[in-house]
């Protein structure tokens, strides 16, 4: 029983088991933190009656929510409509199977991973994991059989669809800077330094697709300011309109699991992973229980950190119109992405792919030559009909920004 | 001549060739997108290059030592088809080529300088401004290989193209159906003489196996054929009178002159160019060339004169009663192009080549000015709606005057001397041929100032609503500048004639060899008081006498012509139907024609179609049977298609 | 384990029952489907032979034959697209204009 | 495999086609649960024989019966299904099983390749397109199969000649050559040989093998993408046929996109 718990597969399902269990807590805390920045920045309370500081209103809302009556409206196509939220579920949760949390650990003499499963296709697993959840949202717009949902949906493909794009060539850049694409493989290159002090993290080479990337996850997490999907204003509540109960919470709970791996991603491309600099614990070389448990408190301080930028850009800005959505996917960030790609092929040839200089350089350039060219050639890309009345003058009355609801 | 002057005529001579096609092509390609009203300028300066080219050209043959004034200039092998016959595209130059050269692009430039502001309305331009540049620049470019060509293959491109942009050109307002059947007629006329040009080069080619100028020409001479067999008389006269065909089509001789009146319907730059500078020169030019075909059969010679001097006659009687100014000059052109023709057949082609080139000064300046007064009138170009326009157009009636004196053959001025020369020459060769041309030229006077009265002097009877306005700089200075060579240019020919002088290399071997009654160079010197200047105070007299005539006739005592008209009705409608020349062809040959033409539709859509129709039946009532097994569907077919593939693998792996 | 005659049956079975729907099914998408149903059984049995003869060779066919896919459903999804846009439905019947 | 195993096959074959074309959609009263029975059974056969007969017993062959069970199942729903919607779904339960047999196969990046591309992106615009093009009601066309006899007939005979062949023991001296080799490269063997890391193989291959042929494909995708957007800037006039071209009563219910 001890050799089973100490093999790397006994780990994997204690962490399987452990992870799924800290992140359906940690989500439903997200939801709570998410009301109270929202309260902080808007100078309100935010709940503050169920428990200290409002602190047991996660489990009073889920409590709500399963004892809601589940009502499945007659006009919907009951078999997708049940299965959707699954899907989005499932989805949102498989994809942490691939991320490193801590390093590795020595057990009874032998180094296991802190990694439910360490696939070489590491990457490729989450972002073909990723790719499965446009059809939670796709089937639950269509079965609802709603004007408003299949909007919703419609949008969500085809926004989901564009900004996949720039992810994966943001991605990509990251692989071929690291030269590997499981995902350890990728942290360890950068637990090193630059003349001893400033540690290799991939966001100081790549700063611009850092950004892009994490502009492109909102946009996959369906976050503001990219939320046109179920933008309340404009569609009800888009693709889960007709969801109540558990199955809406479902949905409400993979959104920020989907949230949480997102960042997760962020922290292991960019930020190191479970790597904290200088501190002896948070080094490759330390295995011990204490420096796994270092590492998996910094990997979660950086998932904080990128999740509370999230939080706090959803109430800052503005929705964007959906034309400008595509143009920033197809006119903006593909291009540059594609740029960046370019570039680091081409400092891959000269062997300058890890030279802080020659990137950062190349970034700008490739930053400049974008906006130069997107300057030159404005243009809709969904384009407006011709036919409809102008909009000149009728801006002003729809100024409210999103984030002035709730 | 020298292998530098040599290399400077094969230069002068490509550019002169190529530029105004150039000049076409950036027109033509660019002009509707790119140049829009600024499309004149490929053209004015792809002319304007030709010119200055030309010009040197004719310094450098103008400077050549004595004896070595022409030149042979191979360009490359255009048609090589084996057994020894191939086709050279080369240049031969000599001064007729230079002059012809200096005439064409000169008068052309001036043409297109002046389109800029015609083809414009209020300064916008006109509808298809720029495929009129384009085409002005492509039919100098015909001519210019016409008279450039070194061969009768290169010399018959340059006549067809010639011909082709003169359709383009007269049709130009296509839309307008009078225009578009002008062109047609044009063309189907210079076709008929085309004919007879394209049959005479085939039957050069047959008798002398080869189409290069000098070898013929060296052939015709000896007497010879190809194969060596002596040249017959009969072969000889065919051949000139096949090429005359082709010259009479082109330069409007009888019978084939109807295309001429008829095309001017084109604008007037475009009659300008066609009177005075290309194409009807095409024909005379030819025959200058041709010299030494012509004179070996006096019998061509005979037939040329002939139908000059009836040409002159019968075009100026017409022209008597015409009441449309451009075809009153029109008229006159055939009638001038006439006296060409009888100068050449009386042995004199240096006068003629003389008139021709002062004859493009004056009638381009008539041309250009009747052009003038048409865009002042707003288009209007009968006679009988003018009246007094001198005090509105100033400038374009002095143009004008000029032009219409040195017509008229009056004393001093540029077609005085030139026709005074042939008149001379016909007299001496034949008094009725000389008679006729006195009579003509007195017509020529009567007629021209009969137009210039009734147009610039009495009464204004400008129609209302039309504001007679003068041109602008554009269309003036071409005015101005032919008028002085109008004036001017005569004076080449007389005294120690340096014209005829520069021409002399040319025709010495072939018509002043046979001219009875040289009467310029030394032979002249001797000559008397009357002998010398006799004819030029008759002829002098007779046009001032036409003058007279015409102001007392149109400027005065109108009801004149009035009773004229009446007392001799008949004649008077003759002359006003131009004789029915186009009604006699209508009934003897188009009709005919139309009705062969209709046999033929008759037997190709009832015989021939019928026999088709049935062929085809077959086959479709065939398929009607085999079109079931075609349900349409994709699916099907793929089915089939598979069950196939299924019973091959069976087959394969189980049998 | 199993070998390469497996693969090939369960190959060969994928690649019938999309050739079954392709010529059965009257609906433009599911007969797209079905040749996406043969595209995976195509899949299948070349895999299994780069397996077989340890090469990358059956492995490059496939991904090729992803690549043909993807250039598939673009242009067929949008001809579809137009041609629902035409005639408002997606029955192939109504595209048989060459009906004899 | 003895011959009466070949026969077993072809009748299991033959009830697998029955099935199918019972199960395909037809007009007139349901015939689903025999075509199910059959359909099922066949599978279940079918699946036996190969696990008892051919399949040489080892750790992972569950996990290929499992996955080819759900392929083969899947596959049959994608044609079968009279809602389009369920078809790409199905279809998507295809690939993903499809993905798992490759797997077993270690072509892990083929599998996720697999997925990204036909799961993430084709299917998903397949089914965006029928989501626009129609509402969750039944079609004619979706209900009324074509030639469903003659297409099972066909598509059941090549696959019965094809498996038949594929799982036979060779006959002639020289297939037996062959089928021993093929027997001695036994796969179990052959995968454990392969290096860990497919990605690095894949990438190898294809930049140096095959490296022409990833240009065509590169171009073929740039040629299909100026396609796909020549094709949508079309503008396409309805076909007047006299009748709407929709319903009335669903106008409410349709969206156009954005």
């Amino acid at each position: 029983m001890t050799e089973f718990l100490t093999s790397q597969f006994g780990v994997s399902i204690i962490l399987a088991g452990v992870v799924f269990g800290i992140l359906q807590g940690a989500v439903a805390y997200c939801i709570y933190f998410e009301r109270k920045i929202a309260a902080w920045i808007q100078d309100r309370c935010g709940p503050n009656r169920v428990g200290p500081a409002g602190l047991l209103q996660p489990l009073a809302d889920g409590g709500k929510m399963i004892l809601k009556e589940d009502v499945i409206p007659g006009h919907v196509d009951k078999n997708l409509f049940v299965l959707a939220p699954a899907i989005m579920f499932i989805v949102a949760f498989v994809g942490f199977a691939a991320i490193p949390w801590g390093g590795q650990l020595e057990l009874g003499g032998k180094l296991v991973s802190i990694q439910v499963a360490s696939p070489d296709i590491g990457l490729l697993y989450i972002l073909g994991v990723a790719s499965m959840g446009i059809y939670g949202v796709v089937l639950g717009g269509w079965s609802s059989n709603n004007k408003y949902s299949l909007f919703g949906a419609i949008r969500a493909t085809a926004q989901m669809l564009s900004y996949e794009i720039p992810m994966g060539l943001c991605i990509l850049v990251i692989v071929l800077t690291v030269g590997a694409i499981r995902l350890e493989d990728i942290v360890l290159p950068q637990t090193a330094y630059w003349s001893d002090v400033i540690p290799k993290w991939n966001v100081f080479l790549h700063p611009l697709a850092f950004i892009v990337l994490f502009v492109t996850m909102l946009a996959e997490a369906n976050r503001t300011p990219f939320d046109l999907a179920e933008a309340e204003q404009e569609l009800v509540g888009g693709f889960h309109t007709e969801y109540s109960a558990l199955k809406f919470g479902m949905f409400f709970l993979a959104e920020y699991a989907s949230m949480i791996t997102s960042s997760a991603l962020l922290a292991v491309l960019f930020l190191g992973g479970w790597h904290l600099p200088w501190i002896p614990w948070a080094q490759p070389e330390a295995t011990g229980i204490a420096a796994v448990i270092v590492k998996m408190l910094v990997m979660g301080g950086k998932i904080a950190g990128s999740l509370f930028v999230m939080m706090w850009l959803r109430w800052t800005l503005p929705r964007f119109r959906f034309d400008q959505l595509m143009r920033l996917a197809w006119g903006g960030l593909i291009p540059f992405t594609l740029g960046l790609f370019v570039l680091t092929v081409g400092l891959l040839y000269f062997d300058k792919h890890q030279s802080p200089l020659w990137t950062l350089g190349g970034n700008a350039v490739v930053l400049v030559l974008t906006l130069a060219v997107a300057g030159l050639s404005r243009r809709d890309v969904t384009g407006r009909p011709a036919s409809l009345p102008s909009l000149e003058g009728r801006s002003l009355t729809h100024g409210r920004l999103a984030g002035d609801v709730s | 001549m020298s292998i530098d002057a040599l290399n400077t005529l094969k230069l002068s001579g490509l550019v002169v060739l190529l530029a105004p096609l150039l000049g076409a092509i950036l027109a033509g390609a660019l002009g509707p997108k790119v140049l829009r009203s600024r499309s004149h300028w490929p053209a004015i300066l792809g002319v304007g290059a030709a010119l200055a080219a030309s010009i040197n050209i004719f310094m450098t043959i103008y400077g050549a030592p004595a004896g070595e004034a022409s030149a042979r200039i191979p360009i490359y092998d255009w048609i090589l088809s084996g057994a020894g016959s191939s086709f050279r595209v080369e240049f031969l130059i000599d001064p007729l080529t230079s002059l012809m050269l200096l005439t064409v692009t000169g008068i052309s430039l001036l043409v297109v300088i002046y389109s800029r502001d015609y083809m414009r309305e209020h300064d916008k331009p006109e509808r298809g401004y720029e495929r009129f540049f384009a085409f002005l620049a492509l039919f100098v470019f015909a001519m210019v290989a016409l008279v450039l060509g070194g061969n009768f293959l290169l010399l018959y491109l340059g006549w067809e193209a010639v011909g082709l942009c003169s359709y383009l050109l007269i049709g130009f307002y296509y839309s307008k159906p009078a225009a578009a059947a002008a062109a047609k007629k044009a063309f189907l006329v210079n076709r008929v003489g085309d004919f007879g040009f394209g049959l005479g080069i085939l039957l050069i080619y047959l008798s002398f196996g080869t189409l290069e100028y000098g070898a013929v020409f060296e052939m015709v001479q000896n007497g010879v054929l190809a194969s060596g067999e002596p040249l017959a008389q009969g072969r000889i006269t065919a051949i000139a009178l096949l090429l005359l065909c082709g010259a009479c089509g082109k330069s409007a001789q009888l019978p084939l002159h109807v295309w001429l009146p008829d095309a001017m319907e084109g604008p007037s730059p475009v009659s300008a160019l066609i009177h005075a500078a290309t194409m009807v020169t095409a024909g005379v030019y030819m025959i200058a060339r041709c010299g030494a075909i012509f004179t070996a059969s006096t019998t061509a010679m005979t037939v040329v004169a002939i139908i000059g001097a009836l040409t002159a006659l019968f075009a100026a009687t017409i022209a008597l009663v015409q009441m449309d100014m451009k075809r009153i000059l029109a008229y006159s052109t055939i009638s001038q192009l006439g006296y060409m023709f009888l100068g050449i057949g009386v042995y004199a082609a240096d006068s003629a080549v003389f008139h021709l080139f002062t004859h493009a000064f004056f009638k381009a300046l008539l041309f250009l000015g009747a052009g003038s007064v048409m865009h002042a009138m707003g288009g209007i170009i009968d006679v009988r709606y003018f009246g007094g326009l001198r005090k509105l157009l100033p400038w374009t009636f002095l143009t004008f005057l000029v032009g219409s004196l040195a017509l008229s053959g009056f004393p001093g001025l540029a077609g005085f001397f030139s026709k005074d020369e042939i008149i001379h020459h016909a007299l001496s060769s034949h008094w009725i041929l000389g008679g006729v041309g006195l009579l003509t030229a007195l017509l020529t006077a009567f007629y021209t100032f009969r137009m210039v009265f009734l147009a610039f002097f009495g009464r204004e009877r400008v129609p209302e609503g039309v504001h007679a306005h003068e041109s602008g700089k554009w269309m003036l200075a071409p005015l101005l500048l032919l008028s002085v060579g109008a004036i001017g240019v005569g004076y080449l020919g007389v005294g120690a004639k340096p014209f005829h002088e520069f021409l002399a290399p040319v025709f010495e071997h072939t018509f002043v060899a046979n001219n009875p009654a040289i009467w310029h160079g030394h032979a002249s010197d001797h000559a008397g008081f009357w002998e010398h200047y006799g004819l030029m105070i008759v002829s002098g007299g007779l046009a001032i006498f036409g003058i007279i005539g015409a102001y007392f006739l149109y400027a005065r005592e109108l009801w004149i012509p009035g009773l004229v008209k009446a007392t001799v009705p008949r004649t008077y409608k003759a002359l006003l139907g131009k004789y029915f020349v186009d009604e006699a062809y209508d009934a003897t040959i188009v009709t005919p024609a139309r009705q062969v033409g209709r046999f033929c539709v008759g037997i190709d859509n009832w015989f021939i179609d019928g026999l088709i129709w049935f062929v085809a039946a077959v086959p479709r009532a065939i398929a009607y049977g085999l079109r079931l097994m075609h349900a349409g569907g994709m699916q099907g077919y793929g089915v089939s298609m598979v069950a196939g593939i299924a019973i091959i693998v069976v087959l394969l792996f189980w049998m | 384990m199993a070998g390469v005659s497996e693969y090939i049956v369960v190959g060969s079975i994928l690649f019938a029952l999309g050739l079954v729907g392709f010529f059965s099914r009257r609906n433009l998408i599911v007969m797209f489907l079905s040749t996406e149903v043969m595209f995976q059984g195509i899949v299948v049995n070349v895999v299994a032979f780069s397996g077989l003869h340890q090469n990358m060779d059956g492995q490059m066919f496939a991904l090729f034959l992803l690549v043909i896919a993807a250039v598939e459903a673009g242009l067929a999804l949008g001809m579809i697209v137009l041609l629902y846009r035409r005639r408002g439905t997606l029955d192939a019947e109504a595209w048989s204009a060459m009906h004899g | 495999m003895t011959p009466s195993t070949g026969y077993l096959l072809y009748l299991l074959f033959a009830m697998g086609g029955a099935g199918l074309y019972l199960l395909l959609p037809q007009p007139g009263k349901s015939r689903a649960l025999p075509g199910v029975a059959l359909s099922v059974l066949a599978l279940a056969g079918l699946l036996s024989v190969l696990a008892v007969k051919v399949i040489a017993p080892s750790d992972t062959s569950a996990y290929f019966c499992l996955f080819s069970a759900i392929a083969i199942f899947g596959a049959s729903r994608v044609i079968t299904h009279r809602k389009p919607v369920y078809s790409a779904l199905y279809f998507v339960l295809v690939v993903i099983s499809v993905a798992a047999l490759l797997v077993l196969q270690r072509a892990e990046f083929l599998a996720v390749a697999l997925i990204i591309v036909y799961a993430g992106a084709i299917i998903v615009t397949y089914l965006f397109v029928i989501m626009l093009a129609q509402q969750s009601h039944e079609t004619v066309y979706d209900t009324r199969a074509r030639e469903p006899f003659f297409a099972v007939l066909v598509g059941f005979v090549l696959m019965a000649a094809i498996t038949g062949k594929a799982v036979e023991p060779a006959t002639t001296s020289e297939a037996k050559i062959v089928t021993a080799q093929f027997a001695q490269q036994n796969l179990a063997g052959a995968i454990e040989g392969l290096p860990e890391g497919n990605t690095a193989d894949v990438a190898a291959a294809l930049l140096t093998k095959y490296i022409v042929v990833l240009e065509i494909a590169g171009v073929l995708l740039l040629v299909s993408m100026v396609g796909a957007v020549a094709l949508s800037r079309k503008k396409i006039p309805v076909e007047g046929h006299g009748l709407p071209t929709r319903p009335l009563g669903q106008i409410g219910k349709e969206v156009e996109p954005f």
